[in-house]
């Protein structure tokens, strides 16, 4: 079979027979998630370089511009999303706006979770120096975080699911940047532990701060 | 609201409650000078004219101001931190650096978080029910195909005590300076104490509270102190209601 | 406006323009229920004229056998269908039994019911340290656990159901293991009930800035 791959056919029960892109496209528009080429080559009973044609086939097809959907590679599968151009109109005629936009304290907290899941609160907390507590609860409710188990003390764990890489446009974790690349440079560090360290001895040295006589 | 864009209106400083922090972090504004009592009572005042509690920005106070006390409290104990601080300046700098440093990279990542939520604005997603024919057939599930004995780990675990967490990183008042204050009046009734005695077998943080109590009975000018050398005892003695502070410190 | 039909474009807000039929076909994808061309016009802020050329236009690319997708008008509107011909494959993928597994916050929360019942939600939070509503819902829709009338404080209380016994193999309640060989802490002599709720408010105040004194 696999020497016919551009004539890949699924064969339907009643002998109707489709063209494999389409019948990839008709479950990329049913599911609500996006499907793997290993799920989509399952339901076919094709194989996956078939599948890999087909979905090339139809990345075509829905090139930007080309049509008023997407075809979109997100959190390990591919799904069909609309184009930007247009959300006014859809904002009009389901007058829900699509995600709000995140509070820094949301953003920060989300970013902790992303980079170090799966992580309790109170690590989360220590890092940021101040509560997560009203941000992971908001972050649980929109569904971008959610629980995944307890640490070996009993703290609940948090990680991100499928809809935060849907969201935010990411095939997997590792489309993430390395977070080292918001780190000073090495010279930038080592200025900054001098500074810290003058500090730090100038006010150990420095005598009682005037308030005795 | 953000905490920074708070409107402190004080003796020695006039403005939004950031400037004030750049002003003390610059050493432009005297730390020691500063009554902090002061800025949380403005905080509260502030929290009174809105007549809610937004928990966000009060943890964010909150913490602002520790840190503003832990600071006030080791520039006023400058001499003696030997046993106070734990930390060799150099430790101290590490462990603030890698603190500076975690926070900076999870701001920054969550800055760039939003960058790509801003850049996929506008892009939506199907979420429509399926036919009901194509539903998951999701509660076709197995007769005894769960063992429960999985109920019973996880009550088990539900069970477990957490260990107590170290709270050697973080300074938290497990004192009130009230409590302090009452302290301290209580041997001020002797009418002379020393600052050993006050704080005999306290830990390092009621030590540091114990300071604050005692500099706000020096500016309510119920006591002084005297020092005669430099790591000597502190002595403190009342003073006679009738003088104001500003001349016992002439004397 | 309307001797330009052909040309009928939409502007989003942010000056990205797209031609119409591609809006109406984001909308469409978006929408569960049929559109009406009134519906569409104005979402788009077109006239029903330019709705019609759009649908039209549409209607051809989605011509039996040439996606798998249609276009269909029913029930006074217009939406997308899959084509016949992909139900096979929809049914494979979306019908096949799943291996349920419970999460660990679910499996958590079924073992609080099946122990402590009747238990109310607020009490089943106590207890885990963090919410419990989205592991209610879920155990709810699938028929393991059920309501139970109120409590004297009005708060619903749930009991697990015959399907939960069933599932796990069980003739009554009385049937499950007793806890005492997974208990960490066997010398405590106090009632479950009151071990969980302390044991829960301990984890609770291990959190941000949670202390113990």
């Amino acid at each position: 079979m696999s020497e016919a791959v551009e004539e890949a056919r699924v064969d339907a029960d009643d002998g109707v027979e489709a063209p494999l892109e389409h019948v990839v496209e008709a479950l990329l528009f049913l599911s609500g998630d996006p499907l793997s080429a290993r799920e989509l080559a399952d339901a076919t009973a094709a194989d996956e370089e078939q599948i890999a044609a087909a979905v090339d086939l139809l990345a075509e097809q829905y090139a930007p511009g080309r049509r008023g959907l997407r075809l979109r590679e997100l959190a390990g599968g591919f799904t069909l999303a609309t184009d930007p151009a247009s959300e006014p109109a859809a904002r009009r005629l389901f007058s829900r706006p699509r995600v709000s936009t995140l509070t820094p304290a949301q953003a920060e907290t989300l970013a902790i979770v992303a980079y170090l899941q799966p992580i309790s609160r109170p690590e989360m907390t220590r890092i940021r120096g101040v509560s997560a507590d009203s941000a992971v609860a908001t972050l649980l409710e929109r569904g971008l975080i959610e629980e995944a188990g307890r640490s070996q003390f009993g703290a609940v764990l948090y990680r991100t699911g499928t809809l935060f890489l849907k969201l935010f446009g990411l095939d997997t974790l590792k489309d993430l940047p390395d977070v080292a690349q918001w780190d000073p440079t090495p010279q930038e560090q080592a200025e900054l532990r001098e500074r810290l360290l003058r500090a730090g001895e100038a006010r150990a040295g420095g005598g009682p701060g005037g308030v005795e006589e | 609201m953000s905490i920074a864009t708070l409107e402190l209106d004080l003796d020695l400083f006039s403005g939004p409650f950031d400037l004030l922090l750049t002003l003390i972090l610059r050493e432009e504004i005297d730390l020691l000078e500063l009554p902090v009592a002061d800025v949380v009572l403005a905080y509260l005042d502030h929290l009174e004219a809105r007549g809610e509690l937004d928990l966000e920005t009060a943890t964010e106070f909150i913490v602002l101001i520790a840190a503003l006390l832990e600071l006030k409290s080791r520039l006023m104990l400058g001499g003696e931190d030997e046993e106070l601080l734990d930390l060799e300046p150099g430790e101290a700098a590490e462990e603030l650096l890698a603190r500076m440093l975690d926070a900076r990279r999870y701001r920054s990542a969550a800055g760039h978080l939003r960058e790509r939520l801003a850049a996929e604005e506008g892009v939506r997603f199907r979420s429509v029910a399926l036919p009901a024919h194509l539903r998951r057939a999701d509660v076709e599930l197995r007769e005894g195909s769960q063992d429960p004995a999985m109920l019973g780990e996880a009550l088990g675990r539900l069970l477990a005590l957490p260990p107590a967490i170290s709270l050697r990183h973080i300074l938290v008042p497990r004192v009130s300076v009230a409590e302090r204050l009452a302290h301290l009046r209580g041997l001020l009734h002797r009418g002379r104490f020393t600052f050993e005695e006050a704080v005999q077998g306290a830990d390092r943080m009621t030590v540091a509270v114990t300071v604050f109590a005692l500099l706000e009975l020096y500016r309510r000018g119920e006591a002084v102190w005297e020092q005669q050398e430099s790591f000597g005892e502190i002595s403190v003695h009342a003073t006679a209601p009738s003088l104001a502070p500003a001349e016992r410190l002439a004397g």
